[in-house]
């Protein structure tokens, strides 16, 4: 009912080019992933894996991937907590990638990554829709076995972050 | 409740509409306060007529700007009771000023094994430059904790104080997040009778409530225009003549010296040994324009009005299921409301709020240690000025109920695909 | 000479009569430019229409800033051709980034018995940083002298880089008296074959000259808003981005952490990590209008205007007897003319100026080491810019050449007294 | 000559309140001072004496007084250099102080100094003209035999000395 509003509203926003933050990110197909995630959870079969965290707001994604030999994605399953955009973004990256070859990961950028989630997002927020993108970057390079220092250190950071005042 | 409405009308950006359709409800004060037109145009009048570089100009502008800059001064000195005008250096903000108490008295005071002690409300300003000296130095730092009602007891003050023997107690006034306001002139009474130097963080007293750095007895109190309804780009650092004449200079460069030679330098007297090249001088008109201001409405009126409406959103707030205030009940609190929803991230939350026209800040509100404690990564803090108004503070209330109904759990099973068609 | 003359209408302190009757002849751009009116109104505009904090707010007006002060930083880092946005660290002026160097850069880098070196013609900005870094570490300062041309040469300085080999060459872009202009690109090669780190002090470059520090290959330039008709309370660290990387943080607090615990912190990334505290907000949306307009009148027109005033000014000035105009005769200058009067000490020279609407300064501008060199305390300056006329720069010579005479020994014997009837 | 049309000029001025730049202080009487000071130069019977500068502004000025034993200033002379205003304001103070006592001295404030110079001054040049006044106060207390150290640094500054830039 409220994401009914919401969406009338939206429309109304649509027109208006200057508008730089929208109250309709928060979709239904939005909320079904945060409510019921595709693949989030513990997974035991992980050939490979990644955390990390945005420590400005709290959000946190771990990343594990079974990779098959011919580098495919078997299986790929998220953990974490954080707002809506962070993890419903996870959950459509997990869902998004099962089967795709690491070539085609790589050629997923992040402005593909913004593309998947749907609702435009201004700055502030497309740093919580890109940190599970960015966790999966580092996932792909960090087979179970290797050295783990890059695990020691999640702290997640880029030029755009900066701290609310 | 006064009647303060009528000076929404001096703020221009108060009578924004959103993009949306949606009127601003500006409740995000604690970051940042708005101007008004008497500020914006004593800048532009600066500007306009009479501006030129400070200090020793001699010529008709540079002396207006001079008298000027220096008339502000003034009014800092007595808007916040300091004994003379030289006692008030400007600095780059609040951070700026605790950065060259650290860097300056820090350096030359703090050895070794000494502690300073913060309460662990403080805003990153006044902790990171102390972790930056302890690096440097070896000094220890201790950080009287909250008790459960979310407050730092005037108890756990003493006792900590009494334990650690700090050479500096540093602590903020007013927390930017849980509403509370300390009891300064007792702190600093306790703190003096150990023999520490008490810095008071009164970045978010001094929009609020009337300062008298001499009842305070405060060693050194730092405070931001930006939030006193003045421009960016510059604070105040007040500190006793005693003390600020037996530092050494913080920053270096041109109008702080007395004399430069190819072998060293002798420094100013103050305050210009602490305002080292060319001053904010724009920023400092400005800021008198906004303590006229403020001195215009009362001090007392700003204090009684916002807290009647941060108390009316409280009391609403509470009654939300699943909110938790981050404050405490009763006693004597500001015009700062943070909390927490059981069903939608602080993020969400103030995004949610933004879609209907209401600014709020979400996150950790450079409080991170503070987070920690509260075992909370982000809350929501709406803070209130005098210039908002009730209905303000229901249109918070409001919202807060439908956004925490509206991210309830609802048993959601199936994943719906987006239309097709939407994906670019 | 291009007909610049135009551009004086946005600029509404040109338009200004003083209070005797006369026009202002605004010639002290070298302490402080003034402000076209799309400066003032971008501003106005910020503060009126979508002001808020910026950084990770969540609501429109904090994304709006936060947008305004990223393009800022944008259009600064195209203005002096940086690599990247996060290459432009926004200060509280020019002095402020030398000492976010020293204290930085300088702290970690330089140890006791390391050599910095400078000229003898460098503004106190870039002279007492270094002072204080050498009293706290022990490094030692080497000045480069003037040749009797009053020229830094390029000789010079090889022979010092080659004698001294300094961890850090640190020189003026532009002498801030002498009308100077150094030749950056030789000299940071030079400096670089050595392993010397360069920074160059753009404070009177950046206003005058089309600055393109990757072609200068400099590791560091610095320069003031305020000296490119932007507001006060701002300037730019401009620093290559791996030294800036490798670079601990200077001022601590709020915005320029990753994360902070009781027990430490992390610090945020670039530019972040060099911006504790809430910045200049309005200053770099400022600062963007400000960089806009210049680029809109053209870098080389303006450069060429003030050269042709400077040099029919500098050639009139020389004519008078007595007048000691302390420049090169010939070969590239700037818009500076100093010059020493015979008869009139410096202050009675520019008071006089005054009464006749003409706004020069008189002193040591903040380069002691450089005055006594040269074995003058005190010069006066004329400094022109785009905006200045051929009528302004003949006003001065006309002036100069009067004030002169005035204060010829005239063989006065008799002290007259003051009538009684003025004493007070 | 100039002089004159100066003083035409301030005629004009002293209409307008706003005034804050005035260009008649040089009046003959200033110049004649300038020129023809009181007492300037070395004197060998002093009893008393201190020098300090502006090193702001270059301007010295060194007094030497010769005190009676009953406390009254006998002679008094000046040396020193800068500008019109601190050499001419020392010369005016040189002649109103002798036969003064040390009483009348010590009540001898800034603002008297300031109206026996005579012209108005801006805040920035007052302190030329307070340098002779102020070495005046250091100068009484400063007997020959006495310690010297306090001429040892000569320094002079106050919380009004800014630097120009
Ligand atoms: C309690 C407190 N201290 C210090 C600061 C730092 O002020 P500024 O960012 O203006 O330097 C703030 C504001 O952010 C604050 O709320
Ligand atoms: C050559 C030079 N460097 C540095 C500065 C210092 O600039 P600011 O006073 O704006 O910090 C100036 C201006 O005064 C200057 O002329």
């Amino acid at each position: 009912m409220r994401a009914e509003s919401s969406q009338t509203q939206c429309a109304q926003q649509e027109c208006d080019k200057q508008m730089t933050s929208e109250q309709d990110i928060y979709e239904e197909h939005v909320l079904d992933h945060y409510e019921d995630p595709y693949h989030r959870g513990p997974f035991d079969q992980a050939t490979h894996a990644h955390e990390a965290d945005n420590p400005l707001c709290g959000d946190k994604i771990q990343i594990s991937l079974k990779l098959s030999d011919d580098g495919k994605v078997k299986e790929a399953w998220f953990d974490g907590e954080g707002c809506v955009i962070s993890q419903s973004s996870a959950s459509m990256l997990m869902e998004t990638i099962e089967g795709k070859s690491l070539e085609e990961l790589n050629e997923f950028t992040a402005e593909d990554m913004l593309a998947l989630f749907g609702p435009k997002l201004t700055p502030n927020r497309q740093k919580c829709c890109l940190l599970s993108w960015r966790v999966l970057q580092a996932a792909v390079h960090s087979p179970l076995d290797a050295d783990d220092d890059e695990m020691e250190t999640p702290s997640f950071g880029g030029p755009s972050l900066g701290e609310e005042t | 409740m006064p009647n303060l409405t009528d000076c929404r009308d001096d703020f221009p950006i108060l009578q924004r509409v959103l993009s949306n359709g949606q009127k601003l409800a500006f409740l995000d004060n604690a970051a940042s306060t708005q101007r008004p037109s008497s500020v914006i145009q004593a800048i532009s009048e600066c500007y306009e007529s009479y501006y030129s570089n400070v200090h020793r100009g001699i010529h008709t502008l540079s002396e207006e700007s001079t008298e000027r800059y220096e008339r502000s001064r003034k009014s800092v000195a007595t808007f916040i009771n300091a004994k003379t005008d030289h006692e008030i250096i400007y600095t780059a903000g609040a951070t700026a000023a605790v950065n060259t108490v650290a860097g300056s008295w820090g350096r030359q005071t703090i050895k070794q094994g000494d502690t300073i002690l913060l309460t662990i409300a403080e805003h990153h300003a006044n902790i990171v430059p102390w972790q930056q000296l302890s690096a440097e130095t070896g000094c220890k730092l201790q950080f009287i904790p909250l008790d459960s009602d979310y407050r730092i007891t005037t108890e756990a003050v003493s006792t900590a104080l009494q334990k650690y023997q700090p050479k500096l107690f540093a602590f903020t006034a007013a927390s930017n997040v849980l509403g509370t306001v300390s009891p300064v002139t007792d702190w600093t009474a306790l703190a003096h009778q150990q023999g520490s130097t008490v810095l008071v963080d009164a970045a978010q007293a001094a929009p609020h409530q009337a300062m008298d750095v001499q009842a305070w007895d405060a060693d050194f109190v730092v405070f931001s225009g930006h939030k006193v309804c003045g421009p960016t780009g510059i604070g105040v650092l007040y500190g006793r003549e005693t003390l600020l004449e037996s530092m050494p200079p913080f920053l270096g460069g041109g109008g702080m010296i007395n004399r430069v030679t190819t072998e060293g330098f002798t420094a100013a007297e103050l305050p210009e040994k602490f305002e080292a090249g060319t001053p904010p001088i724009a920023e400092a008109i400005g800021l008198e324009a906004a303590v006229k201001y403020i001195r215009s409405i009362g001090l007392e009126e700003i204090e009684q009005h916002e807290q009647t409406l941060a108390r009316h959103a409280e009391a609403g707030l509470r009654q939300i299921e699943g909110v938790r205030v981050v404050s405490p009940e009763n006693g004597e609190k500001s015009g700062i409301v943070s909390f927490d929803l059981s069903h939608a991230h602080a993020h969400d939350v103030a995004h949610s709020l933004s879609g209907r026209g209401i600014a709020v800040r979400a996150g950790h509100h450079c409080t991170m240690p503070l987070h920690h404690a509260l075992e909370i990564t982000a809350t929501t803090r709406a803070s209130f000025y005098f210039y908002n108004t009730r209905e303000e503070a229901d249109r918070l209330v409001e919202a807060i109920a439908d956004i925490q109904e509206k991210f309830k759990p609802t048993g959601r099973r199936r994943r719906r695909r987006r239309a097709e068609g939407d994906r670019p």
